[in-house]
């Protein structure tokens, strides 16, 4: 795993809460009373029982996990040479998404944040509408409304984040009270980051979500980070899944770099939700890029806190895990390197090649029905750009 | 303020007051729509405060009428959420003061969610806004939200002045396919009264009503004050035989342009007129449409009657802060001897 | 004390959440972790230590008690025969106020509610001052703008609720954030409900004092109801001080009709604050009377669940306790009464006395210079009303 | 998004930048008065996501330059209750679309304790709102919200679109003792620099500029559109004649009244300009009140230019959502060839 350069030289006096020295946390899980499957060499470490999923299907997540990483490469890239607007990394940050997802069935309603491309492909979405969606063009079923990263579709079960970070906690809630209310035995995930649980939001999902008992897995990527902001500046308390006790709702630690760990722990309380109501997890695991193409992280942290995460990465881990099981080899990693790459240049272009949304498009589904006043709006504008247009055709 | 909320109606046998209208309005709705559910504080056993929930709750059980935690951002999010997977939720804000914890959920959310999605998903919801002075409540129980949520399209907008209208708005704000607020008129909750059939059909969104016709001047107006503009336009007709035409706006979003315009391009002269504060009240956008589509046709400037822009006093409010129908009066006399 | 009168007959099959019979949890305060120093008979539990209060701070403590509950008694009277527009009941909630104010010194901040008169009473605010307030008159420093017992008084370092519950508790926490940056060495406290606890504000409110620990006390009245809702229904945690914990917050559970109780585990909170920042403290009580004077609790509560209140009726304890201190006798009490019935019909008569504010005042201190639009507004405003009345006198 | 954000600034030597004048104002605000200090989401050694407090957490410590979770609610509150205590902070909201969570602690607790309290309390802090479209931000990074916050008094507002005026409206915000809200022109931080003397002086609240005077039509405008506007006004001089007179109003609440109507009463013809919404907009309050204060003046109808009711498209808005010079051009031919 990249983590991106940064320059330890210049002394930072007014560095805040800074340990010691940097450990990962994931070192002393058990300490820590983080929840594990597998080490850094991918090994058992005894504490969760290793999961009993199908070989293809931890393949696929696998994969999906290389692929993940691999769009997070390119769409660096594209942003730095200024193809597309903005970004947003989601390097390090995959053994959380990717394993969630697979607890769940593609009936079940995943609400999520701006950094889980995975759930849009274990879900089956084609690669070239996730571009579409970067390069806001028609492709994109949100018709190119929403920053890049910004994505979900309803045919696939997936909402889309709010943008304001953690304002989308009680609309999972309240679905998840929704299903149950209509007897239907539809599961519910919902993920956001360690930041937004400082919100009001966070504190009215988990308080309905203890009194009212709905299908839902709170799932906190705390990945270190609110931008700049650490968790000492964000909260007193020691973890974030404790704030669930606040609320009645059970809760625990997990380690979010490893996608088994991750896959267990999401998966037993998916399948007591209907029955036990919400839990609260928190995947602890590392922001191990910038917060988005606008940020400087090397304003706010060493690069020595960063460096600690790189052997902790949880495509290795899992790698080495699948290894150890003969389910994987240089080769076959290799080969998928190579795929993964060359179906994302295929998927730039075609979307690349996709149309702009054109301004009329902009009036729709502000209401089911347009308005009078929508229409009035729309003519007027469309008459103005058409006169613009004509005039500028004339010089 | 416990006139209001306690006062028996002294109502005839087959009248409704605005009060049992609306519970009429939510229980009828309730029996057509499983979907259909009630949620906020104290809706349940208690009734709500104001007690236009009384009864459903036995009758629909605590799956369908949920009494929630004392928290206005928490019940329309959650709400949010509801609409989404499928529910048709009412939600019950105690009071209209209470409004604004919600207001990015209201504006930027249940607002957005189709836009923001391609249409994918929608809202359709409604919000239960206890509105409007008159109560002795003071400066939080007796506000005037409804200017804050015209800014922008994904909301519409009811305000019921009559029984009928209060049970119509409430099945047709249900059954919308958008979020809708519904401007509850407090005042008139137990001290209107009147006779409608109770059929099951809903308002139709959008449309005005002359309550009193007139060739003079139009008033606009909406909610309680609507009685006061009625009074001042009966007195001053009269005594100087000027006749004022008032419409009942009825619905805010979409409000009905048809009907203003005609009645304006008869008069000329139009006089906004609401329980709100003056500026950026619904009259700013009233005053500036009618000028900007009918400037020819005035014979005057547009005027507003509001309450200025402070908060609603609770030991004087009742009388001195909402327009009333002398303070209405004096703003016909003086749009009739306007002169260039 | 008296309870509202309340028919349990009709049977209401949809009640909530009642326990098997009702008990009070004060009875078992030391297995609920409800800290005491006296029990009902006004003696000494051995829990927490007696308290070291000067005699006659202890006794006018105690009698402001009564005073309170004897407004009570008054206001109720004044709204049922119309004389008041609304009244908020406090009845059986004079220990929590009245022992946290004791515990703090007149140049700290207290932040208060709107069931609270003792806070005013005890910092020596005139009792006409109050009954001002109540009818809305000339006398009420905040000139009759504000619903009856909406109270509190700059120069008393009294800071009124906002009306919307909860919503000044961040204020509160930003008030102290600020005496600890200016370097003052005030205190603060803040009472809040059960229900406030819900609001985002709690947690905002919680969250910044656990990052930042100012020296403020979080008193969360816990009076068993928020209107209609039980606790049930507002929070799935077993108790609201324990939320405390979700924010590295100290927190602990008083009793609340304990009066020397609460004095000290707020004096103690008090004191450390500076040093060691926030504590949330739950003081469990009892809203003996209506939620205001347009309820109606025979909808939601039966009358049983109140009466195991009235042998724990905080004044009854507390003198008691004096009793045995030899502080006290029943010609005193009787005495007390007498003496604040008669204060309060002279206050009554005083207030009622006062004019009310006028029209042109409530333009005043919307901002500190009135804008010209304020100016044009008030002007059109006095004018059109000075109109109005020649035309009424011409009739 | 990241264009704005990153963009080097291609300043002369003795320029500053809009960004650089209101850090320069914050730094000279914190030096003069201890009690000013600065509080947001990663606002300290970050220097704020936008930069514009880079180097004050070194200046002034933690103590007063301070990180908070992220809780927009949660800032204001807090904010609310040290400005009632006796600091003056001035607070970041990241982006103007993350504001309205703190809608209830701005209108009806910071604007309301001075009138509530009867004159006791008050609020004098600095709200800061990054505002306006333009950084290809889509509808939650673009937000003109500044209606919002005009219902009622209690609060003050201002625009700056110079870097002059970003310097000065800083202090002048800071120095009032009443809760301002700042709404900072993002488009322009880094594109717009200019000179001016660093000297302490703040600006004078309520005063509207003429940057371009004309006889023939009054634009009333705030904000980037500001460029637009005047692009559009010297294009039409250049090939029509028609003299278009632009206001930057600078000052939205309290708004310059006399400058407007001294220049309406010359034009006769009013267009109102602003990158918000179109419906209830500033637009329609300045137009109700130019209509009622200028009737007999009028040639035309009071017209606006804004944006539709619909949010800001992620990817075509800064195209199309926004007014610019074109559509402002087609506005003035518009206004100039009106016939009753
Ligand atoms: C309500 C709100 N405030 C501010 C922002 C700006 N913002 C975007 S992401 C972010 C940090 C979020 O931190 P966290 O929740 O930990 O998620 P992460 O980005 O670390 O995945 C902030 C402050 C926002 N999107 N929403
Ligand atoms: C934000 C808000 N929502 C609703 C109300 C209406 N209301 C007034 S008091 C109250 C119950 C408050 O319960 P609690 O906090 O337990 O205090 P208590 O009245 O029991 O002392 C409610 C819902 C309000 N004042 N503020
Ligand atoms: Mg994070
Ligand atoms: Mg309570």
């Amino acid at each position: 795993m990249k983590s991106p350069k940064s320059s330890a030289t210049d002394a930072k006096t007014t560095k805040r809460d800074q340990p010691p020295g940097p450990v990962c946390p994931l070192q002393n899980a058990a300490a820590n009373n983080i929840r594990q499957v597998i080490d850094d060499q991918g090994k058992l470490t005894g504490d969760l029982p290793e999961p009993d999923i199908a070989p293809e299907k931890l393949l696929h997540m696998y994969e999906t996990m290389v692929m993940v990483r691999a769009i997070d490469d390119r769409g660096w890239i594209l942003q730095r040479s200024g193809r597309i607007e903005f970004w947003i990394p989601h390097c390090g940050l995959e053994a959380v998404h990717n394993g969630a997802t697979l607890a769940y069935e593609d009936d079940d309603w995943i609400v999520m944040g701006y950094r889980h491309p995975g759930v849009m492909l274990l879900r089956g979405v084609p690669l070239v509408q996730l571009f579409a969606q970067f390069f806001g063009r028609d492709g994109d079923p949100f018709k190119g409304r929403r920053l890049p990263t910004l994505m979900g579709d309803r045919r696939y079960n997936i909402v889309p984040t709010t943008t304001q970070v953690g304002s989308y906690l009680p609309h999972t809630c309240g679905m998840a009270m929704a299903a149950k209310i209509k007897g239907d035995a539809t599961n519910f995930m919902v993920m956001f980051g360690d930041g937004s649980s400082s919100r009001g939001e966070f504190h009215s999902a988990l308080n309905f979500a203890g009194v009212h008992k709905p299908p839902v897995v709170f799932i906190c990527e705390n990945n270190g980070w609110a931008i700049s902001t650490p968790q000492s500046t964000q909260t007193a308390s020691a973890t974030y899944a404790e704030k669930g006790d606040a609320y009645g709702v059970r809760n625990l630690v997990v380690d979010g770099n490893d996608a088994l760990a991750v896959y267990s722990v999401v998966k037993e309380a998916r399948d007591m939700g209907h029955d036990e109501g919400a839990t609260l997890i928190e995947a602890v695991t590392y922001r191990m890029g910038y917060h988005t193409s606008s940020d400087n992280p090397d304003l706010y942290r060493e690069q020595a806190d960063v460096d600690v995460w790189v052997p902790w990465d949880p495509l290795t881990r899992l790698r080495k895990y699948l290894e150890r099981r003969k389910l994987w080899n240089k080769k076959k990693e290799d080969a998928l390197w190579t795929r993964c790459k060359a179906e994302i240049s295929a998927a730039i272009k075609a979307a690349e090649a996709m149309d702009f949304p054109t301004p009329a498009t902009m009036f729709d589904d502000t209401y089911e029905e347009q308005t009078w006043l929508l229409q009035e709006q729309k003519a007027h504008l469309l008459a103005d750009i058409a006169e613009l247009e004509r005039r500028e055709g004339q010089k | 303020m416990n006139k209001v909320m306690n006062k028996a109606a002294a109502t005839a046998a087959n009248e409704t007051t605005v009060l049992e209208a609306i519970k009429a309005g939510m229980s009828d709705a309730m029996d057509a729509d499983p979907d259909v559910i009630l949620m906020g504080e104290d809706v349940g056993l208690a009734g709500g405060i104001f007690r236009t929930s009384t009864g459903l709750h036995q009758r629909f059980g605590s799956r369908r009428v949920i009494d929630t935690p004392l928290d206005e951002k928490g019940i329309v999010a959650h709400a949010v959420g509801m609409a989404m997977y499928g529910l048709k939720p009412i939600v019950e804000i105690q009071f209209s003061g209470f409004i604004h914890d919600a207001f990015e959920h209201i504006m930027f959310c249940a607002a957005r969610y189709r836009w923001a999605s391609g249409g994918q998903y929608s809202c359709p919801m409604v919000i239960r806004v206890p509105s409007f002075g008159g109560i002795k409540g003071g400066f939080w129980h007796s506000q005037s939200v409804e200017a804050y949520f015209v800014h922008h399209g994904g909301v519409k907008m009811l305000c019921p002045s009559t029984p009928e209208d209060a049970y119509r708005m409430m099945l047709a704000a249900v059954q919308d396919p958008d979020p809708v607020l519904l401007i509850e008129p407090v005042p008139l909750y137990r001290s209107l009264s009147a006779s409608f059939e109770r059929d099951g059909k809903p308002a139709e969104i959008g449309k005005a009503r002359i309550v009193r016709p007139g060739n003079d001047v139009t008033i606009i107006t909406y909610g309680p004050v609507l009685y006061e503009a009625i009074k001042a336009a009966d007195e001053l007709a009269l005594t100087t035989g000027i006749e004022t035409e008032v419409i009942d706006l009825r619905s805010l979003i979409p409000y009905d342009i048809e009907t203003i315009l005609k009645s304006v391009k008869r008069t000329g002269r139009v006089i906004i007129v609401h329980e709100a504060p003056l500026s950026m009240g619904l009259g700013a956008e009233f005053a500036t449409v009618v000028q900007e589509k009918a400037f020819g046709y005035l014979h005057a400037p547009v005027q507003r009657v509001a309450a200025p822009d402070v908060p609603y006093h609770f030991s004087i409010g009742d009388d001195y802060y909402r327009p009333n129908a002398g303070l209405i009066q004096l703003a016909i006399e003086r749009i009739m001897s306007f002169e260039f």
